[in-house]
Formats: structure tokens, sequence, C-alpha cells
């Protein structure tokens, strides 16, 4: 849940990057690191190996600005994808207020895929969140690759309850944006429903 | 009961010492207390012993050697440190009555800080 | 080398009591010997949950995923053991040779350069090596592409003008440096340039002082090395003031009071100094000096080894006045009194001043620690009385 | 809703971490959830270096408390990392809603047994906090949905 500091009028949410392991989620945070003027971002922290395997996770705190008189920040997480970091996984999924599930288009990579999104909601439901809920959307990513699976493929694959979804190729930024603005909205939506119950 | 035990007994035994403690001066962390109730000895240490660094600094700084006994007075009591002469980490600080025997505290402290070395 | 059933069978049993065994890598290392690929696989991502930063595991998980094929996640696995282990030959030579497999020669010659200096005897190696060098020279490097420049379209953005350079994660676990760094002008930094500079700016003074020190108090002067003044000029007075205290507003006009005094009528500061110094002359002293809430001096000398610590020692006991109020007041003391520290060489008397200030008596160890204390009582009254009168800020 | 109470009142947490900060002579000072969230600080210059540090502080809580319970241990107490330069000190603690984090960064000025002594006193103090179940003020729900929409269009672009 987005935490909303009413004294120093602050909301600060978290969404974390999730997916496989190379399927693009830091990429996504470097491209957003680089485009995003330096006075409405923070350091992007990164643990991760020499060609940017995530080992512990990314993260990098976004501005938005302010709504409502409220400071609006971001904190941008990936997850390591490797299917034995789940217990970093789990930490990293401590709190998020939306995920973003970065699925790799590539058709070799569809077990992958399926694998890691299952592993997402058990995790979730492991922390008490229901995973029909929390906002999530889909970014298929690595569209540009030579023999990925086609978008109806891929919904079929994993968009079974109809999320927002976006084509991506993340390396050259095409996407990122589209899908950082597309979980934004539902966050920040599901707050103003929570202003809405309190204002009742 | 560790080594320094003796030592400390032997300071605790002087009239108005209301406890004794043996106390790494770099993070000033207990590492042997005989204390009477109601002595916050973890924050006595930790308060002490940087006091005691303090000061060690300030006459460093005049040139005036390396300080090797502290004595605090207040309203209500005193505080001792004493270091050994080659200033290693450890420190002992003695908490006392303000009527305690001044003389005699130092003694017993110089005495110990020397068993310290 | 195969291990015995016996062993194997020893392996298998403890890792069954506890899956985080480390004996799961033994018994995974003879599973892939056997050819038992999937079972060796599922028991290495097993042992790796539990053991996360074990890099023999990422190395052999490396190894399986290579043999069956999957060169990627073999390389991810062996960049993950380099990371945690930047020195693992195995790792770094099977990852350099992949690198010449997919013709990543840049990288290739990255690693193996440093697998060949670990390992100059290994001559499928060094071939390798050449071969990669003699590649990399000839090919335009085609190393891993950084965050591409940005494709106007869908991801254009008002607020979000692009910044002159993609800096990736070059800004990566600086964060944490980021952290030890922050406060790095610590209060002894800072107190460190404060002396030297009033120790240049004061040397200035120190002929004219030992004129007048000579005329006005010979015997204390030659008692302590015929170095101090006894009783200092008004040029001091405002020399002292004007190193001493640069920032304090009310206090450097004060000085220039004091300084302006020194013609006309004695002003109240002389005859401070004047008290302070002759405590300072006594035999076997030091020093004694008055300082305010902040550090600074306001009267007295504190002469070391021919030169004035008084700076010095200001800079660093400014907190000590305030350390041992927090001390004795949370420990449920009252107020503190004073403080008495003792060196091989010298005895040191401190206690507060009515203002928040605090005075300190230096003396050699010769001087019994009585006379010590009652020299500081009477610079203690010194100091009230002047206070009394209004001489405090 | 665990966190639910605690959103109201996070502004009294300034008060007992400032006396901390004064009191220890620390450099640094942040209180998190245990999600990385900061709920009050002092001495960062830049709010997003601060996310910077919670996020890496709550991630070392998170895997030491994780290695403790491989270990068959409860969790640890605190953890302290020393250095030359400066040393880190990293407190949870429970109060009457969830867990917190205290992460404080400090040089010779203080010492491990200063910053024990004045964190147990802030962990008196905020577990003492009235406020942890006091009702939330409301906000006009309406002009949210407007400025969030503006504010939107703002950082992304109109689409």
């Amino acid at each position: 849940m987005s935490l909303v500091n009413y004294s120093t009028r602050e909301i600060t949410s978290k969404i974390v990057y999730y997916g496989p392991g190379r399927s693009g989620k830091t990429t996504n945070l470097q491209y957003i690191h680089a485009q995003v003027p330096e006075d409405r971002r923070g350091r992007m922290v990164s643990l991760a190996t020499e060609t940017d395997r995530t080992l512990f996770f990314d993260f990098l705190p976004l501005d938005l600005g302010s709504i409502s008189g409220f400071q609006t920040r971001f904190q941008l997480y990936t997850v390591p994808g490797q299917v034995y970091y789940d217990a970093t996984r789990k930490l990293v999924l401590q709190g998020a207020d939306g995920v973003v599930f970065v699925a790799d288009s590539q058709r070799a990579q569809q077990d992958e895929n399926i694998e890691s999104f299952r592993n997402l909601q058990v995790n979730l439901l492991e922390q008490g969140v229901d995973p029909r809920t929390i906002p999530i959307v889909l970014q298929y990513n690595k569209r540009d690759l030579p023999d990925v699976l086609s978008l109806d493929e891929m919904d079929d694959l994993l968009n079974y309850r109809d999320l927002p979804r976006y084509e991506a190729r993340s390396l050259a930024g095409a996407g990122v944006f589209d899908t950082l603005r597309g979980i934004s909205e539902q966050v920040l939506r599901r707050l103003s429903q929570r202003f809405g119950r309190a204002v009742e | 009961m560790s080594a320094f035990t003796p030592l400390l007994d032997s300071v605790n035994r002087v009239r108005g010492v209301r406890g004794s403690m043996i106390v790494a001066a770099d993070d000033g962390l207990i590492v042997e207390a005989d204390l009477m109730i109601g002595i916050a000895g973890p924050a006595v240490a930790a308060l002490v012993a940087s006091l005691f660094r303090r000061a060690r600094r300030s006459v460093q700084a005049a040139e005036l050697g390396a300080a090797a006994y502290l004595q605090v007075e207040a309203d209500e009591g005193l505080l001792f440190a004493a270091a050994p002469p080659g200033l290693g980490d450890l420190l002992l600080v003695v908490v006392a009555e303000s009527w305690v025997n001044v003389g005699l505290v130092r003694l017993e402290a110089a005495r110990v800080a020397e068993a310290l070395a | 080398m195969s291990a015995t059933p016996t062993q194997v069978r020893q392996w298998s049993e403890e890792v069954a009591r506890d899956p985080g065994n480390l004996a799961f890598l033994p018994l995974a290392e003879s599973y892939r010997e056997q050819g038992r690929r999937d079972a060796a696989l599922r028991l290495c991502i097993r042992g790796l949950e539990r053991n996360p930063e074990n890099v023999e595991a990422h190395h052999l998980l490396g190894v399986i995923y290579a043999e069956g094929g999957e060169p990627v996640k073999a390389f991810d696995e062996w960049d993950i053991a380099l990371r945690l282990s930047p020195d693992h030959r195995a790792a770094r030579r099977a990852i350099g040779m992949l690198c010449v497999e997919r013709a990543d020669w840049p990288a290739a010659v990255r690693h193996l350069e440093r697998a060949v200096a670990d390992a100059p005897d290994d001559a499928e190696l060094r071939s390798a090596f050449d071969l990669a060098r003699t590649n990399a020279a000839v090919s335009a490097p085609m190393a891993r592409p950084g965050p591409a420049p940005a494709s106007p379209g869908s991801t254009g953005s008002a607020a979000l003008a692009p910044p002159p350079a993609a800096d990736s994660t070059g800004g990566g676990v600086g964060g944490v440096g980021g952290v030890g760094g922050v406060g790095g002008v610590g209060g002894g930094t800072a107190a460190g340039s404060n002396v030297g500079g009033s120790a240049v700016s004061g040397g200035s003074m120190a002929s004219a002082d030992l004129n007048r020190t000579v005329d006005s108090a010979p015997s204390a002067a030659a008692a302590r090395g015929g170095s101090t003044s006894a009783a200092p000029p008004a040029g001091n007075a405002g020399g002292s003031a004007s190193t001493d205290r640069p920032m304090a507003a009310g206090e450097a006009g004060a000085a220039a009071g004091t300084a302006a005094g020194a013609a006309g009528g004695p002003p109240r500061w002389d005859s401070l100094q004047d008290e302070f110094a002759a405590l300072g002359a006594e035999r076997g002293v030091v020093g004694a000096i008055l300082l305010d809430e902040q550090g600074y001096v306001i009267a007295g000398e504190m002469t070391v080894n021919g030169r004035d610590r008084a700076p010095e020692v200001a800079a660093v006991l400014s907190g000590a006045s305030s350390e041992a109020e927090r001390a004795v007041k949370h420990l449920g003391m009252g107020a503190w009194r004073g403080i008495l520290l003792e060196t091989p060489e010298a005895t040191v008397r401190l206690a507060p001043v009515a203002d928040g200030g605090m005075l300190a008596v230096a003396a050699r160890r010769e001087v019994p620690t009585g006379w010590v204390l009652r020299l500081a009582a009477r610079a203690r009254d010194a100091a009230a009385r002047w206070l009394g009168a209004g001489g405090g800020p | 809703m665990r966190r639910g109470d605690l959103e109201e009142f996070i502004g009294d947490l300034k008060g007992p971490v400032d006396t901390f900060a004064r009191e220890a002579a620390v450099r640094l000072v942040l209180l998190i959830n245990g999600s990385g969230q900061v709920l009050a600080q002092r001495g960062f210059a830049r709010a997003l270096d601060v996310m910077g540090v919670a996020a890496l502080g709550a991630g070392i809580h998170a895997s030491s408390r994780a290695v403790a319970q491989l270990l068959g241990m409860p969790g640890f107490k605190h953890l302290h990392q020393g250095g030359a330069a400066g040393q880190v000190f990293i407190g949870p603690f429970q109060t009457p809603s969830e867990e917190l984090i205290l992460i404080t960064v400090f040089g010779e000025d203080s010492s491990l047994g200063l910053v024990q002594v004045f964190y147990a006193r802030l962990v008196e103090e905020v577990q003492k906090l009235p406020g942890w179940s006091q009702a939330r003020p409301t906000t006009d729900a309406a002009q949210f949905e407007r400025d969030l929409e503006a504010g939107l269009d703002h950082f992304f672009g109109a689409t």
C-alpha cells in the first residue's frame, strides 16, 4: 500500500518489475534512468554482476512532482530472475503497490515466462495480497527479435485476466514509458479510490 | 567471573563507589561490569567513553600528552575513567557518590589501569 | 575422480535431512558425472535457494547448463560466480571460452587475459586468447550495448527531456558509498582548518608579544622558557579576537571595542586578560583560557612548545562542555561542576562558567592537583566577575 | 491494512528522530518500514538519495533476518558495520502497528555504545506515541482524481 504522509504531504509508491531472467527488467530501469532529468530521479542502485544480471535488486527512485498538493514519488525495483533467487524476490515484492511483469517474447522463453508469472502469483498470495486486486501490467518485451510469439499467443499464455499490456523493445526504449505510465496510473487511481472511501 | 572481576572488586570496595566497569574505549561498550542495581550501565559506559575520547583528543591537540585519567564531578555524583599508560582500547569506568574519597578511588583506578595494560 | 557409492549415499542422506546442507554440491557433481543431468540441475538449484552466494554451486550450474546446450544461462551463472568471487579461475576460464564461441571478442579478451595470467601453461587457453586478440583487433567491438538513444514517438514526453548521456548503472553501488561520504567533513576536520588559520595569523603577532613579555613579567617568562606573555598588549587583543572568532558578530564588536578602548580608559577585557595571564604565569602552569559556548577563546593563553595552543584546545574542547552536560543529565546526576584530566605530563582542569562557556587550566604534572583546582577556582571567580559586570555576549 | 494506522501521524516521528540525531551525535538518521519506505530522516541533502539508502537498508535488514532464520535464530537485535571513516547501525523494532527500522551513520563524534543507548530511548519514545490508532483525516477525492490526471500528463506528456 502506498505510503501517504499527511504532515509532509508526500505519497510514496513502490513498483516492482518482475519476470524471468534476461527478460529486460534492468534494461527498463536503465532506460528510465537515462531519460529522466536528474532533478526528477535519484541514484540508480544496482546490485548486479558485471554484465547486469541482477543479484539482489535494482532500485530507482523517481519524483513525479506534485499531485493534489502531494509530492508524489515512485520507487522502482527489479527482482532477480534466476529461479533460485526466490527468497530475494519475496523480500523485494514485500509492500509493493504495483507490479510490471516483463515477459520475454521469444518463443524459446515460453516456459520461463509461465513459470515466472506463476511464481509471482504464489509470492503475492503468500504475502496476503490478492493477485486479482493489486495493479499489474504486462510488458511483452523484445518484440524486435526474430522468432517471437504473436501478441495473441502471448495473451493466451499470460493474459487470461485481460490486464493492460504493452509491447516493448526496452533496449531501444520503445514502450518503456508507456508501461511505466500504465502502472503509475493504476497505482495512483487505486490510491484515489482509497481517498474516495475515506470521504464517504 | 572473568579475569577482570577481582580488579572491579578492588575498586568497588571503596566506600561510596556504586559500581565499576571495564569498557571498550572506542565503541563505548561494556566488557565487564559490576554495578549496583539502578545504574544504567550501558549508558554510563557509552557516555563516559565518549567524553574520555574527546578529552583525549583535546589534550593531544595541545601536545600535553595522552590522557590517562578523567574525573567528572556532578551535582549528584562522580564519574571516573582510567586508561592504561599504553592507551590500549580498554578503559576502567567508575560511578561514585559525590562524597566518595576521591584520592582512594584514584589510587585504586591507577592500579587497575596498570593491570589492564 | 568419481565418488564412491558410500560417499554418494552419505551425501544424499545429508541433503535429504537438510536441503541446505553443502553436501548438495559434491552430490550434484557426481550426478552430473553419471550423466543424470536433470537430477544434478534440480539439486543445484535447490542448493542455491538455500545458499545463494555459493560460488562453486553457481559455477557447477553453469557447467550443467553449458553441457545441456543452454549457453545463455551458463553465461549468467559464471557471471554471477565471478561477481561473487572475481578470482574464481574455473568460471573465468569457462566464461572466456564461451565468449570465444559466441565471437564476443572484446569480452573474450578481457576474461582470457586474466585466465591466461592465472594459468600460463594452459595451451588451449593460450590459443583461445590469441584467437580472441586477433579478432578483437580486426573487428569493430560488438560489446553489449548500453541504453540506446531515445526513440521518439510514443515514448516522447514533455516533462522528460532526453539528458545528454545515458548513465546506465554507473551510479549503481555508488549509492552505498555515498552514505559514508556524506558526513565526511566532521567536526574534527573543520576544527583542524580553523586551527591552521589562527596559527598563521597569530604568528605575526609573536615578536611584538615577546618584547612586552620581557618588559612586564621577566621572572614568569624566564620560568616558562621566555616565550609567552603575562600581560598581552592591546594589539594582541585585536589580533586574537579577529583570528580566533571570525564569525560571531556580537563578539567581533566587543573585540573591536576592546582594541579601540586600549587608546582610552582600560577596558574590562584587559582586567580579565590580566587575571588569566597572572594565573598562566604561576610556576609550572602551562596556561589558563576562558572559552565561550562555541569554543572561541575569550581570554588567556596556553603555550606549549613555544606556541599558543589555545585555539587548538578550544576547538576540541568546545564539544566537551555539552558532552559532559549530556552525560550527567542522562545519568540523572544533575549538572556538571568540573572535569579533571591527567596525562603523564600534565593536569588539566575544566569547569563550566555561567553563560554556557568553559574555562581550562593546564599545569605540568609536578604541580599538585589540589593547587591546580585552586587556580581553576580563581579563574572561575575572575570569569564570574567579568560576566557579572556585563562582559558576556 | 497493517500500515493503515501508521500513515496519519508519521510526522510525529520527527521529534524522536531529531532528538536521537542530536544526542547520539550521528551524521545521518533514517527511519523506514520493512518495505523500505521512509518515515523520517535527518541529515540527507536529497530526498531521492534517502530512498536509495532506505531501499538498501531494508534489503540488508531483510537478508540478515533471512540469515538468522537459516541459522535457526529468531533474528538479530541490531546490525553494525564498522569502518574507519564511518559506521552504520541498523536496528529494527516493533511498534503496535508494524516493524520499523532505524538506519544511522556515525563517525568519531559518536560510538556504537552511544548509538545503542539513544536508540533504546528512541524506540521507547516511538512506541509511546499516542497516534498509533487515531482516525485518518480525509481529502477531496474528486479533486485528487483531477489532479492525478494533470500530474500524470505533466510527467509523461499528454497521450
